[in-house]
């Protein structure tokens, strides 16, 4: 089998992931059966390890006191005669029981692990021929946190992008006024939700507005509202252009 | 060259360009494989492309040169079933577009087209409209702003697709910045 | 089927299957080909990979079904002198930290980040977190306990980067204890 690749695991072991890590491996270590194991036992080689800190994540520290001091009480009330209450779980039963959990955490770690590297022996194709790519989702295969991450995803690009503007745009009413007056000769009107769902920022649109208000008035142009809530047409106004 | 040498070196070059992404270049095969000689190496290509592609009717695959590299690609004689094979129906399907549009509205309902074409960068009455049709959002009152754009808002519809009981439960945006803040890791499947 | 038939139908597979980035599922490609019979199309597929592909020492690719699809790969054996060609190190491997988690929120799923750090002792919000970019997990919801923590599951691309077809396969936890009582007793998984 895999012995070899298990090598690397045991090796990593020195290297403890967490309290619960370590405890097992002391209790190895000193050959106990994790069923019987006395923890009160193994409390000052746990002590020592923390004490020179020897493969220990010094950002999980507080894990690692934590457990000692659990293991401190546990030690102090093996030292005391103790009331039997059977009623109450006594600190040594419960870190006991989620060191047995812990421990088939590992056994299907190591599982995990050996899968992953007869899987890592195959390769598979990069990425998908582009003439058959296809970018649509089935709706219940879509979950509320995609969506989530996808709107999340929009407003960090966005956020990027209006940093942009700041530095690389200003728009002027004169510009802006040439720009639609070249938009009218081309098609005749503007639909003015179109105009403005195609601008790129608050402060395009807020200069664009006031440019079409300022031809409104000096009658460069012609609002034209078709029915109630409808769309607002702008048209050029011949009678304008003569007096310009 | 033995036969047996020449099979081990079309099935690696059969491997090298099934995981590619981009056309190699021959170039860098002939070194990998040790072959020095171009005529050699066009052999080889030669022997693998007539009679284990195009010769063996159980084969779906031919070699392509494109842009001076080598590439696998699918017989032009499947191309309509392949077609056929790969579209999907559209009714059930939501683009990505459709996605974007949808999750813009979602929160920040009731929104118009105008926030939503500016915050997606691009015009989306496409993407609206289907959502519209799809019965995923509504129109729920005008904006009193000039024009007085339509607002939309997502529907009931929208809530039992995604499983909500209620739009307080979409994620907030605080737990997946959490989540997602941390620089990019390299993926695994990249 | 004749012979024709059956070649036919198996460049297709390979043309589907090389055109596709995902597994794809066997449903789909069974009744693209018109194959009404599970047995028929399993008996295609057997074909394809024992004489058209692992027989063959000129083919690099063989069969695999993994995450409940169909997906072709290179020859294990292949491994080194891929790596050697691309020079990338594909095998980006798991840390043990991930794997734990991992192995937690498989067996446990659906799992919150409390329940994880609680049964590995340590906070687990670092790999959780790595996990759901790698997207070998995924929220599926919400737990409805104070705060509603977000509950965490495995995803396809999980079983597919474990080569499992689905989580039943994966042992129950008294087989795993003989698994690793018997050390020398191979795996499950070949």
């Amino acid at each position: 089998m895999m012995e070899a690749e298990f090598a690397g695991y045991q090796v990593q072991t020195e290297f403890f992931e967490g309290p619960l890590d370590l405890l097992l491996h002391l209790i190895r270590k000193n050959k106990m059966n994790i069923i019987e194991v006395r923890l009160s036992q193994i409390t000052a080689e746990y002590l020592s390890y923390l004490e020179s800190k020897r493969g220990i994540n010094p950002s999980r520290e507080s894990e690692f006191l934590m457990t000692a001091a659990t293991l401190i009480y546990i030690k102090s009330r093996s030292l005391l005669p103790k009331p039997e209450n059977p009623a109450e779980e006594s600190p040594e039963k419960q870190l006991l029981h989620t060191l047995i959990e812990y421990e088939k955490v590992q056994k299907i770690s190591r599982l995990l692990q050996e899968m992953e590297y007869t899987e890592l022996l195959l390769w598979r194709r990069l990425e998908m021929n582009e003439n058959f790519a296809n970018r649509e989702y089935t709706l219940k295969e879509v979950s509320a946190f995609q969506l989530a991450e996808i709107f999340f995803d929009i407003v960090k690009k966005k956020e990027n992008e209006q940093f942009l503007y700041i530095s690389s745009k200003n728009y002027s009413i004169a510009e802006k006024q040439a720009e639609i007056l070249s938009l009218l000769e081309g098609s005749g009107f503007i639909d003015f939700s179109v105009y403005v769902a195609r601008l790129d920022s608050i402060e395009e649109i807020v200069v664009s507005f006031f440019t079409l208000l300022e031809m409104v008035k000096r009658h460069l142009l012609v609002a034209v509202q078709e029915q109630l809530f409808g769309t607002i047409s702008l048209f050029k106004n011949e009678a304008g252009k003569l007096e310009n | 060259m033995n036969p047996e040498q020449l099979c081990k070196q079309i099935a690696l070059i059969e491997a090298i360009l099934f995981v590619s992404k981009e056309p190699v270049e021959p170039g860098r095969i002939m070194e990998f494989l040790g072959i020095g000689d171009i005529e050699e190496f066009e052999a080889v290509l030669a022997a693998m492309d007539k009679e284990h592609l195009q010769a063996r009717p159980e084969r779906g695959l031919i070699l392509k040169r494109s842009g001076g590299g080598l590439q696998l690609v699918t017989k032009p004689d499947l191309h309509d079933e392949l077609k056929q094979f790969f579209t999907v129906k559209q009714s059930t399907k939501l683009t990505l577009a459709s996605l974007e549009t949808l999750s813009i509205i979602s929160y920040r309902q009731p929104a118009t087209l105008a926030e939503i074409s500016d915050m997606r960068g691009v015009n989306s009455s496409g993407p609206v409209k289907s959502l519209l049709q799809k019965k995923l959002i509504k129109i729920v009152g005008r904006k009193k702003v000039p024009g007085l754009p339509a607002l939309y808002a997502t529907t009931q519809e929208f809530l039992i697709y995604f499983g909500l009981n209620d739009l307080s439960e979409l994620p907030s945006l605080e737990e997946l910045t959490e989540l997602f803040e941390e620089k990019e890791q390299p993926s695994l499947f990249k």
